[in-house]
């Protein structure tokens, strides 16, 4: 199952590539080149923000708690490190 | 692996203070909506500098005082850098907190003034609003950066006022330097995309 | 900033100290309160009040097409303008005004607190604000539709330069006081979105583990955290807008060096994670319901919280997919034609989960559940028709044309009516204490239901036919001119659900006064929620409740009950 | 290759797009037929999902519905008979996604991204709330003397391959024409290029797609496909008419 989808995953990735293989655009309308390109690193910038930001406060949570349970001086039960949920460090 | 209705120790879980405190989480959050509203001013104002016909700067219109900004830049960084040493003195019950923190603030109102006198000088150069897509686009990115500035600059005048009165605490300061970090760390972008 | 020193509000409420006092006015009590129970009826019934407004847009629209040129019953002749304004203001207010405080603020303020077992929100006071703010952009919305130059009439996409420019849209104030209206309501939801998240991140209850969350709880936070960041860079866009149509500057103008295509950027960019805000929550309540009336399990609750969160972040890759015709690069279309068949898979797995939930189930059909049931039916037609519209090639017959309004009253309908239906329903008797009557409840969904299909159902064979949007008359055309019966089967369709909805508001205001009282937990279900008293009082419990399980270990095998409440310590140490 | 797996696939649902989409508007231009036959595709694939999802679904209501003295199964889904029952339509729909794409990656290609040698070219300019049209005339030149312009009415020749410029003079119109299943966005300040080839003679409607104002509602046009004969005839009396009326 996982074989498959890796397959699949990697021919949806094909898929992209070969997408932007047909770089010709003789319909092209805009009349500048920057303009096209300033839409393009836009939409990438775009999209790239918010997700390097929900997953950098992933991290930075993950951290903390892992700090936090580390920490001698702070008495956590041993129920409640193995409880702590997916942000911690499990049993 | 064990149901969860079955495989739990008996006992009564604790609850365990919060990895963020609440006002810490509540303005990181905030913090990264705003994080996404630049992202959105910068996207436009490269979309729209993209446009322009001529190069960028328009021609005919006013240079920005690109040497002028660097020292304010200066400025606006070092607040930042001074509220950081002030951050590390109040953890460690320093008396050098109060007098960092007036640095700070003071740097802060010294980039304010000093970005309102040269808006001044623009103006009088004819460069507004509505004379193109230049004088647009500089008040719109810089005006709405400054606006930040004046509410961060209300927020440390209160977390220093509070610090007089002793009653300042790690609660209330950390929230606010995590606004102003956010207004200094995005002023060197926006000085790179409009005035360089 | 006043809360930021609040740690832990069980701790300190900050709240209390306003209504530490017993007696409380009627305008503290239900006007200025903190609660979030309060909160979440205030929005509900704006929401409630903002439905039934563009319920009447929709009748006085579609009575237009169906009997062009006559007078609307109970509204008036509709000219060209007003149903501009009509149909603009309709998806404006169904959308923010409508799915947006009913799934998201009423039943995120609602639940959240009283499902994680705390006594209130962390930050009551910008909570109450933000409820504020709300009312004040609904307020805004109506008043624009009787300023000079009557309501904007430029579709609630409102592309520029059309919407920028008061010579080309003729309402100078209608078209501003919209875009205030909206950029309002936004930021109340930014505040909201911000409890939302930082109430469940540190308020549970002790010993809930992220995988005890129950599911409408994750799909809120979600949907608050897609929400909080997409709708940045439409709030810059919406303040260049402002200053185009106000100040006067040129930013979408392409005689001044302007980009119209830039606004379709900033506002799609925001506007397809908008679907997927409005759709979690809807979802969410579903997955409670049915595991309720199915005394069943979940199916697989970790596949379900990891495809949310899949279609949280693929849904920040598809927004261009609205722009295939727009003129954006041609290139770019093949990209995004990609990115949204892949959103595809989460959604239509996370359905097939909901579907296997009811294997082995002991199905109940309640009303809640029946809404439940239909919103997966419903919304799988509106599913399957999206591919149609995100595969480029065939977008470029189906754009803009009925079909793509088919498709998305086929998600928008089942999202906010059906899922709001649903809610209320199922949380009626914990929100009133009292019991909604069953039979007038069954009545009213198969109307509503049934009605439904056959407003929509026509509009896609319009739509196949080459009908666009947004046209006040087709007889102006004359290939289109001659499928007037299909309008007119709409059309009678939409006034059968509307009459069916007074049924609805009888049931909800008698079973308000005269329902069965309802006891803690008239459905035998297990979150928190149902431990409290119905209604839930000020705090929401004496003491609050400890968490020792999942929220959905129904049926049990070797207890006696079928259910075991989150809150019940294990009867004894478990044999391992 | 990718070319004949395109036509390959296409020859098999064009009947149905036929059917489905052809019967109601009808097929007018060389592409038409390649969108039929994509919308039939997904019609099919997502048909067939939709089918088996609904028959799952009413099924377990029937067979799981409450009866007395029966529990319900304790099922938590992570199990791995069970599970698999979500895996493997999983991957299937993965799989005809993969074909969905490749054909709409194909077709719009060919519509929207490339252009063919024109035997002519039109030039549309939308303005609110009508339609302008140039021809270019018997000289088959745009911007020359004998341009013939036209409000509201474009005439084409059937067989013929077009080029369009399309140009907006205030706000976003967009050019629609039902039966070639052709839209295109006007935008002010921007020459949007594209193509058809109309192959059926006839008179079809032109609809502005997207909202521009108030008079949204009536901006529709005509486009007159005309055989040869019908179409020189035109010209010549379109020419002719122009230079009487200067």
């Amino acid at each position: 199952m996982r074989a498959a989808r890796a397959v699949m995953g990697s021919a949806v990735l094909a898929m992209a590539w070969a997408a932007n293989l047909a770089y010709a655009c003789p319909s092209c309308a805009s009349p500048l080149e920057e303009n096209r390109q300033a839409f393009v690193d836009t939409t990438i910038f775009l999209t790239v923000v918010p997700l390097t930001m929900m997953g950098g406060f992933v991290w930075w949570l993950r951290r903390k708690v892992r700090e936090r349970d580390d920490a001698p001086e702070i008495a956590v039960p041993q129920s409640m490190l193995r409880d702590a949920g997916r942000f911690s460090k499990g049993p | 692996m064990p149901d969860d209705a079955l495989g739990r120790p008996y006992g009564v879980p604790v609850r365990r203070e919060p990895v963020v405190p609440n006002g810490v989480l509540g303005m990181l959050i905030f913090v990264a909506t705003e994080v996404m509203f630049f992202s959105g001013l910068i996207s436009a104002f490269v979309i729209g500098k993209s446009n322009a016909i001529g190069g960028w700067p328009p021609p005919g219109q006013p240079r920005l005082p690109v040497e002028e900004t660097a020292l304010n830049t200066a400025a606006l960084l070092a607040s930042g850098v001074a509220l950081y040493f002030a951050n590390r003195a109040f953890r460690k019950d320093s008396p050098s907190v109060k007098p960092l923190l007036g640095l700070a603030i003071a740097l802060g109102g010294f980039f304010v003034l000093f970005q309102g006198a040269e808006w001044v000088a623009l103006i009088g150069e004819g460069l507004t609003l509505t004379s193109g897509q230049l004088g647009g686009f500089f008040y719109l990115l810089v005006g709405t950066h400054a606006l930040h500035v004046v509410a961060g600059f209300i927020i440390l005048l209160y977390t220093y006022q509070r610090l007089s009165h002793h009653d300042l605490d790690r609660f209330t300061f950390w929230p606010a330097q995590i606004f102003w970090y956010f207004v200094v760390g995005v002023w060197p972008i926006l000085y790179w995309q409009v005035y360089l | 900033m006043a809360e930021a020193g609040t740690v832990d509000t069980h701790d300190a409420p900050a709240h209390d100290a306003e209504h530490g006092h017993h007696e409380q006015s009627f305008l503290s009590k239900y006007i200025f309160s903190t609660d979030h129970k309060i909160i979440a009826m205030q929005y509900m019934f704006t929401g409630i009040v903002m439905a039934l407004i563009g319920g009447y847009m929709s009748y006085a629209f579609r009575m237009q097409l169906a009997f062009p040129g006559e007078s609307v019953p109970g509204y008036g002749v509709v000219s060209q303008g007003e149903y501009n304004s009509l149909v603009t203001n309709h998806g404006t207010i169904m959308i923010f005004w409508v799915a947006m405080p009913m799934l998201i603020a009423a039943f995120g303020n609602y639940l959240i607190p009283l499902m994680i077992g705390a006594d209130d929100m962390v930050f009551p006071r910008i909570n109450r604000l933000s409820y504020q703010i709300f009312l004040i952009s609904a307020i805004i919305l109506i008043v624009s539709f009787f300023v000079p130059g009557g309501g904007f009439g430029g579709a609630w996409t409102s592309y520029p330069p059309l919407s920028a420019n008061a010579e080309y849209n003729l309402t100078p104030y209608g078209a501003t006081f919209w875009l205030v209206a909206v950029a309002l309501e936004f930021v109340a939801f930014l505040l909201g979105g911000i409890n939302f998240i930082t109430t469940l991140m540190n308020s549970r209850a002790p010993g809930m583990r992220m995988h005890d969350i129950p599911m409408v709880l994750w799909m809120i936070i979600i949907a608050s955290i897609l929400f909080m960041a997409s709708v940045g860079p439409l709030i810059a866009g919406a303040v260049m807008l402002f200053m185009d149509q106000v100040v006067g500057t040129g930013f979408f103008d392409p005689d001044r060096g302007g980009d119209p295509v830039l606004w379709q950027h900033l506002f799609w960019f925001f506007g397809h994670p908008e679907v997927y805000v409005v759709l979690l929550p809807a979802m969410g309540i579903v997955a409670e319901i049915i595991c309720t009336f199915a005394r069943k399990k979940l199916f697989n609750y970790k596949l379900i919280l990891y495809t949310a969160f899949a279609t949280g972040i693929i849904s920040f890759f598809v927004w261009a997919h609205h722009q295939f015709v727009a003129g954006i690069d041609p290139r770019m279309a093949n990209v995004f034609t990609i990115t949204t068949l892949i959103i595809s898979i989460p959604i239509a797995e996370m359905l097939f989960l909901y579907i296997a939930t009811l294997y082995g189930g002991s199905i109940r059909l309640t009303t809640p559940m029946l809404w439940a049931l239909s919103f997966i039916a419903e919304f799988l037609i509106g599913g399957i028709t999206g591919i149609f519209l995100g595969a480029s090639g065939s977008d470029i017959y189906f754009h803009d044309t009925y079909f793509v309004l088919a498709h998305f009253h086929y998600t928008f309908f089942p999202i906010a009516i059906i899922g709001f239906f649903a809610g209320i329903t199922y949380w009626f008797p914990k929100m009133f204490g009292r019991m909604m009557n069953d039979s007038l409840g069954k009545i009213h969904f198969w109307g509503t239901i049934i009605a439904f299909n056959f407003i929509f159902i026509p509009l896609f064979i319009l739509g196949a036919a080459g009908q666009h949007r947004r046209i006040y008359n087709f007889q102006n055309f004359p290939d289109l001119a001659g499928m007037q019966d299909l309008r007119v089967i709409a059309t009678s369709a939409l006034l059968v659900m509307l009459v069916f909805q007074a049924i609805f508001l009888f049931n909800f205001v008698y079973s308000l006064f005269k329902g069965k009282p309802a006891g803690k937990n008239p459905w035998k279900a297990n979150t928190l929620e149902w431990t409290a008293d119905s209604p839930p009082p000020h705090g929401n419990w004496p003491e609050l409740p400890n968490c020792y399980r999942g929220p959905y270990e129904y049926s049990v095998p070797g207890r006696e009950d079928d259910y075991w409440p989150q809150d019940v310590p294990p009867d004894t140490a478990p044999a391992e | 290759m990718t070319q004949g797996i395109y036509d390959f696939i296409k020859s098999i649902f064009a009947p149905l797009g036929e059917y489905l989409i052809g019967s109601a508007v009808p097929v007018g231009s060389s592409f038409a037929g390649d969108i039929d036959a994509l919308i039939a595709l997904v019609a099919v694939f997502v048909g067939f999902w939709a089918l088996l999802a609904y028959a799952a679904f009413f099924f377990l209501i029937f067979r799981f519905r409450a009866r007395d003295g029966q529990r319900a199964q304790y099922v938590t889904g992570e199990e791995k008979d069970l599970k698999r029952w979500i895996t493997y339509p999983h991957a299937a729909i993965i799989l005809c996604d993969l074909v969905i794409v490749f054909m709409a990656i194909m077709v719009w290609y060919n519509i929207k991204q490339r252009l063919p040698e024109a035997d002519s070219t039109v030039r549309i300019v939308a303005q609110q709330w009508a339609w302008n049209f140039v021809h270019p005339g018997p000289d088959n030149e745009l911007d020359t003397d004998d341009d013939i312009n036209t409000f509201n009415e474009l005439h084409v020749q059937e067989g013929t391959t077009y080029h369009y410029e399309l140009i907006s003079k205030d706000v976003l119109h967009d050019f629609s024409v039902p039966v070639f299943r052709l839209k295109q966005d006007a935008i002010p300040g921007r020459v949007m290029k594209g193509w058809f080839r109309p192959t059926k003679a006839g008179a079809y409607d032109i609809q502005c797609a997207e909202m521009c104002g108030i008079g949204h509602g009536i901006m529709g046009a005509r486009i007159i496909v005309e055989t040869p004969e019908e179409h020189a005839a035109w010209m010549s009396q379109g020419s002719a008419g122009k230079l009487a009326s200067r």
